[in-house]
């Protein structure tokens, strides 16, 4: 019977496994204290920060859904169209509003609200109708940004009620609000995560949906309420975005979901669901903000950005398969 | 009554389990027998019919408490999530009654459940780092701490070895004692009649009978089976062996799973490997195929000295393989038994690298007709099939060929008595053929077709038992009591 | 120099310059990437390494917060996306950093000066270039650019105005190409295709529609000299090199250009001058250009002339003076 | 013997699976005649398939692909960055080449081999690296692009050698040929899945790679062979585009890869391999082909189109769900 002890010094291992960036972000940030003396500052890596808390958001979001085995890539367009329509529906229409004349306080429930509709039209495609979900997100990429250049015909808006641009532009405890939002979901993320049935639940699904049923988990309910959290996510992520640059224009978020998805791999979230945690894609979303921040500082000229940038993924993600030493799908 | 599709997995199927009693459910593949679980267990709703238990009305299919309070399962189909460690797969879902969870508490909770039914598993390992009996004995403890009364088995033994299977019967036994019933599924009928009372047989989705064990010889139960009379299988006399050496390995060694081995086959002879867990022998048998390179040693199929660890040139030199797992490495799901069948002889079915499609059905047809597969004809994807024939199909892929020499690995697993004869069958009439064959089981019936037994003792070949050993004999020298 | 008055004792000129550049895959901002280190060793300019916040505001952002920290004293980008910079203005604003804005105006937040042409006036050239030359009937394509950037909307729009008013009789097709030659060769073939009629053709972008444009024609045959009654006239709008090429050939037939010399001399130009202190006031300056008030700080409206076969070897034109 | 015989109509049907799109092609058919005279015309309907024959090539690329299990993210920015490179190679540094001299016949060749070397490196990192496809592909997406803006600087090149521009410009026998080359080649890809060796083993490996293994199929060799020829096809559709814009932009190829999922998966191929035919890919290009067609001829507004778009994706894969009658993933 002595030989079916599981040797414990693996499981140990597993822990860390979160923490393979670590190295990396360690690495980045003396590369870059030794490229600019400005890098360490507080107030660059303050801005580091602040840059990425609305991305962040959308890797958290991201982060679960991958984890309960699902995918959407509709995320991106969500930062955009909720909180471009919350505004419409509050502003009139000689400000590029509907009309509709509804208080101002509303935008940002409003803005939520739409997000996690987004979530809900996603879940009932993806668990009802049992489509892929890559291929409906896909779509739902392309049409919620559609729902948002309709509307505004493609014009910015920048006459926005007070409420919606506090959060994002605010500043507590003398760090700017998106931070201190950003760093509380990510613990209710980890905590969520690590300490709730709700998140354990996740993990089981993501890692077998029959033995998740079979244990009683209500699977399509879980996934759906996914979705939703996801979609409102991005929401939130639209309201700190459009905090930050003061208007909403009509390329908002676009273009972000693929790094979403490199942030959350790189920090060891697995595409095929059911591994991977929070503080990891966390780490996945520090690493790009790092290395932005230096490309920048360093002025690398913009033609060769994405190839510096493409590498540098690419060996983050060398470095967490042999650091995770299985491999990857 | 239960129906997938076009398929009618139950057709007004009853079972009546009497209190305290080890009901056993029998039946061929496909015979609706874990479609009988599913809908016990409340994981499936039946198209027509009721589940009873105790005289009362099952709870609502939404109300998997109610439900695990009644029954707890075991299922065919692993429900581990390999990703989790072992506390958490035992408190799936239960971590805590509300609030956040504690994981020392919960630990110290698995701990104790583990060590109530002793189960020597830590707990904080990870699910998918554990063997498969480990893996099993945490399902039976996980479907225990329910406070079940009734417990449903589905096909446990499978892939367990002799030892592992004795652990388990020994535990049901003391469960049966406390007064839990239980219903067990198996395709070992000798399982059947070692540890349970009464024995109801599945035939075509219909229920045919419902006996005490006591009072069923055992032909009588494989006839309602299969509807037919069938006797158990016999291994054949082969005159001895004196043919060519169709496949011989010398000094292979791969760290971690067997050192310095020497095994050689010769043309019709039948050259078993057996050992208890983690002795090796799968990865001996793997590694004669090419499946994993060997750190050092040279393997020779019928006469070429093939490349370590390319499956191609061994199978290009004769060689016929049935691996240990059919879902895994058996079959592509979604492609015909036709195909499947054909995947090692595709380049004989045409020039120029085109496959021709009529003469790979016509090679298919043979094949089907060869090895008795049930299916709707060579088109219908082996997914579609009962484990079985799914399996036969396997068999028909290394025997496609006419190997020289065949690699055979667990190849009874999961099928039934029918199947079974069917199978081993196969392997003998290939070997009168002329073939030479490695046969790898844990199943020590399956080992009397042998000519001789190898016995593998943590990693190294300890004896060669020739024909004409028993259960004791053979047990005792795998288990390393007796050299 | 009339409108140019020297600030309160200014004129050290110390400071280094932060710029950012909006994208790097259209040739009209690759020519004006190239012109600015040209011009800032001309203009003696303390350059920072340049940012590329490729076409994305967010970065845009992140990058000028960036050359804040690194100590910029005046900042020159050119944000494609005008309306989501308020907040950085605003900030720039507070630490007393002037910011020069290359081709587009911002519509909140303080600026210094806003270095443009005219984007409107492109289409209204356009448009009256090609209004003349049909006669004031028939058909016209419009390829437009991203409707999500300004210039392409105020080129759109006024193109669309000025044919509605001035050639009522002339229908306007619009395309929207995203500044795809893809998308542009797609819709120009399939509107051919149903109104074989069309005369004209006004596009957005030489660098990205030209060649599409003149693929489709020459493969309907409709590529001919402009003496042939089957001539498509074509007005482009950039004032690449290959577009006075395609006019010497007769190809195409007016192109606005759009001075990406004019716009990197004179971003740095009026950055250096805001370090140094100076003002300006509207009025006529000294090279060819008016300067306008906004309700939020100056603009330099630099001329984009319209270029035919009359006047394409002009020297002075910048696609002349790229190799 | 008897019971050998399959029963006919259920292998019928499976045959049928690959068509389901073929409704939906001829309502697009009716819809486009009745909304517009000149869109059933001989020269509307060539157009069409003339402007689908590059990206149709990708899809063939992807199909082939997905088929056997993996995943390509970079092959749109294959299609720009491999003439690009190619024509660099062959032009004059006056005309913005690197000024090598080589020989304008070989700019084809070169482009070819640009497209398999991208290939080979994407094999050599997710099959011998075992790193995740999407994330590779991804980080090669943007790294191949960069590779194209770096020597170009941004420029499009305009001016290119003669044996680039005519296989995209040509027309053989009344038809352009690109048509012809698209044509041929997915009539080889449907035959050669159908009946070559090779194609069966795409299928075996993307539906059960474990099992292709032990029947003898060198599954590490074959999915290499994938990569390199789907890179190959992507340079080729880049010959054909360039041959048809007559100049190779920044841009060219960007933001295709998402049209080319979409046509492939409502074409039902499936994202999880070893299901689908290049005969399904080739009516996903149609469907698409045909919709841009129709919002281009009745002039919808480009704000709008993304939306009329995405719907009508969602209702084809609606329709392959309902048909191919089982859950997607
Ligand atoms: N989810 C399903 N969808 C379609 N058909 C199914 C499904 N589950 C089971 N079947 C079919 O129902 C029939 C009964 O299957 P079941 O799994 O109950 O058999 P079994 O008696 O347990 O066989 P085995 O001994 O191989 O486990 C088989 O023909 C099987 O193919
Ligand atoms: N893929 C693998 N990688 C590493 N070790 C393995 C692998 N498969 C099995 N092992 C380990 O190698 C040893 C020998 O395994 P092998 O499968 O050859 O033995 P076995 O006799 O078939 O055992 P069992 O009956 O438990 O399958 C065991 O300790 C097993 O846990
Ligand atoms: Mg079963
Ligand atoms: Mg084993």
């Amino acid at each position: 019977m002595t030989t079916l002890t599981a040797p414990p010094p693996r499981v140990r291992l597993a822990r860390f496994r979160d923490l393979t960036l670590v190295p990396v972000i360690l690495i980045l940030l003396v590369v870059g204290a030794f490229l600019d003396p400005i890098f360490l500052s507080v107030g660059n890596l303050t801005n580091v920060l602040q840059q990425q808390a609305s991305i962040s958001l959308l890797v958290l979001a991201e982060a679960l859904i991958l984890i309960a085995g699902k995918f959407d890539l509709s995320l991106e367009s969500t930062v955009g169209m909720a909180p471009a329509i919350a505004v419409m529906l509050v502003i009139p229409a000689s400000a590029g509003g509907f009309g509709l004349g509804l208080p101002g306080p509303l935008v940002i429930p409003l803005c939520l609200l739409i997000g996690a509709a987004i979530g809900v039209f996603n879940g009932f495609l993806i668990i009802k109708f049992q489509l892929s979900a890559f291929i409906v997100t896909l779509a739902m990429l392309i049409i919620v940004h559609g729902l948002q250049l309709g509307p505004t015909e493609g014009k910015t808006l920048f006459e926005l009620p007070e409420s919606i641009l506090y959060l994002g532009s605010a500043t507590w405890f003398g760090l700017p609000a998106a931070i201190w939002i950003a760093a509380v979901l990510f613990a209710a993320g980890i905590a969520g995560l690590g300490y709730l049935r709700l998140g354990r639940a996740l993990y089981a699904i993501g890692g077998n949906a029959d033995a998740a049923r079979a244990a009683g988990i209500r699977v399509d309910r879980v996934l759906w309420g996914v979705f939703i959290l996801g979609g409102t996510l991005a929401a939130l992520a639209g309201v700190l975005e459009t905090g930050r640059l003061g208007a909403i224009g009509s390329n908002q978020g676009v273009g972000w979901i693929f790094m979403v998805f490199a942030a959350a791999v790189i920090g060891g979230v697995s595409m095929d669901g059911g591994k991977g945690t929070i503080l990891g894609a966390l780490t996945g979303v520090l690493v790009i903000g790092l290395v932005q921040n230096i490309l920048t500082l360093k002025g690398v000229s913009g033609f060769w950005q994405p190839v510096v940038y493409g590498c540098i993924i690419l060996i983050a993600l060398i470095i967490s398969r042999i650091a995770g030493g299985k491999a990857q799908d | 009554m239960k129906r997938f599709g076009p398929t009618v997995a139950l057709n007004g199927a009853g079972i009546t389990i009497a209190e305290g009693e080890t009901h056993a459910l029998v039946g061929r593949n496909g015979a609706g027998k874990s479609t009988l679980v599913s809908i016990l267990t409340g994981l499936q709703r039946p198209d027509e019919g009721e589940v009873l238990f105790s005289g009362e009305a099952a709870p609502a299919l939404a109300d998997r408490d109610a439900w695990r309070q009644r029954v707890a399962c075991v299922y065919q189909k692993s429900t581990i999530i390999p990703a989790l460690t072992v506390a958490e797969n035992l408190f799936l879902n239960r971590q805590t009654a509300n609030g956040l969870i504690n994981w020392r508490t919960l630990r110290a909770k698995a701990r104790d459940l583990l060590s109530t039914y002793e189960v020597d598993v830590d707990a904080e390992a990870l699910a998918g780092d554990l063997n498969v009996e480990q893996r099993q004995l945490v399902e039976i403890a996980r479907a225990l701490s329910f406070g079940a009364r009734f417990i449903i088995l589905d096909e446990p033994t499978a892939r367990l070895d002799g030892p592992a299977i004795e652990r388990l019967f020994a535990r049901m036994r003391a469960l049966r004692e406390q007064g839990v019933t239980m219903m067990y599924i198996s395709h070992h009928l000798d399982e059947v009649y070692e540890i349970c009372q009464s024995v109801t047989v599945f035939r075509d989705a219909r229920r045919v009978m419902t006996r005490p064990v006591a009072e069923l010889p055992h032909d009588e139960l494989v006839a309602a089976m299969t509807g037919e009379a069938t006797a158990a299988y016999e291994a054949r006399t082969r005159g001895a062996a004196n043919g060519t050496v169709v496949l011989s390995a010398e000094s292979l060694s791969l760290a971690g799973r067997f050192q310095t081995v020497d095994l050689s086959v010769r043309a019709g002879e039948v050259v078993g490997l057996a050992g208890s867990g983690s002795s090796g022998k799968v990865g001996l048998a793997e590694t004669l195929v090419g499946l994993h390179r060997p750190d050092s040693g040279t393997v020779t199929v019928n006469g070429t000295r093939v490349r370590p660890g390319d499956v191609p040139a061994a199978l290009g030199a004769g060689l016929g393989f049935v691996p240990e797992d059919r879902n895994r490495e058996g079959f592509v799901p979604l492609l015909s038994v036709g195909e499947n069948g054909t995947l090692p002889i595709a380049r004989k079915l045409g020039r120029y690298g085109v496959v021709s499609p009529a003469r790979r059905r016509s090679k298919a047809v043979q094949l089907i007709k060869e090895l008795d597969i049930k299916t709707e004809g060579p088109d219908q994807p082996v997914g579609d099939l009962s484990g079985g024939n799914a399996q036969k199909v396997v068999f028909a892929r290394a025997l496609v060929d006419n190997p020289a020499a065949l690699v055979v690995i667990n190849p009874t697993a999961g099928v039934d008595v029918k199947a079974k004869q069917a199978l081993l069958g196969a392997v003998e009439d290939a070997v009168e053929r002329g073939a030479g064959a490695v046969l790898v089981s844990d199943e020590l019936d399956d080992l009397r077709i042998c000519d001789r037994v190898l016995v593998m003792f943590h990693g190294r070949v300890v004896k060669d038992v020739p024909r004409g050993w028993t259960d004791h004999e053979l047990v005792a020298v795998m288990e390393g009591i007796e050299e | 120099s009339g409108t140019q008055t020297t600030g309160g004792g200014g004129g050290g000129g110390e400071g280094k310059i932060g710029i950012d550049h909006p994208r790097a895959d259209s040739d009209f901002w690759n020519s004006y990437i190239k012109y600015v280190p040209q011009m800032a060793s001309e203009l003696k300019v303390d350059l920072m390494p340049a940012t590329n916040s490729q076409n994305d505001v967010t970065k845009l952002v992140n990058n000028v917060q960036a050359l804040i920290g690194q100590g910029a004293k005046a900042i020159v980008m050119a944000p494609q996306d005008t309306g989501a910079i308020a907040t950085t203005l605003q900030t720039l604003a507070n630490k007393k950093i002037p910011v020069v804005t290359v081709d587009t105006r911002p519509d909140k937040g303080q600026v210094y000066m806003v270095v443009r042409a005219d984007n409107r006036a492109y289409g209204t050239k356009a448009c009256e270039f090609l209004g003349e030359k049909l006669g004031g009937k028939g058909k016209v394509v419009q390829l437009m650019g991203s409707l999500s950037s300004i210039n392409g909307r105020d080129r759109a729009e006024a193109f669309r105005e000025c044919m509605k008013t001035k050639f009522p009789r002339i229908t306007v097709f619009e395309e929207p190409t995203e500044w795809e030659g893809s998308k542009a060769a797609s819709m120009l073939q399939t509107r051919l295709e149903q109104n074989p009629d069309i005369k004209g053709i006004y596009m957005h972008a030489g660098g990205v529609h030209l060649a599409p444009t003149l693929q489709v024609l020459k493969q309907k045959g409709l590529l001919v000299p402009p003496t042939d009654a089957k001539h498509v006239f074509v007005v482009s709008n950039d004032g690449i090199p290959q577009e006075f090429e395609a006019i010497r050939k007769g190809d195409i037939d007016a192109t606005v250009s759009q001075p990406a010399d004019l716009y990197a001399k004179y971003a740095l130009y009026y950055a250096k001058a805001a370090i140094d202190g100076k003002t300006f006031k509207p009025g006529p300056t000294d090279h060819d250009s008016t300067i306008i008030q906004l309700p939020n700080g100056l603009e330099d409206q630099l001329p984009a002339p319209l270029v035919t076969k009359d006047n394409v070897d002009d020297k002075s034109l910048w696609g002349n003076q790229v190799k």
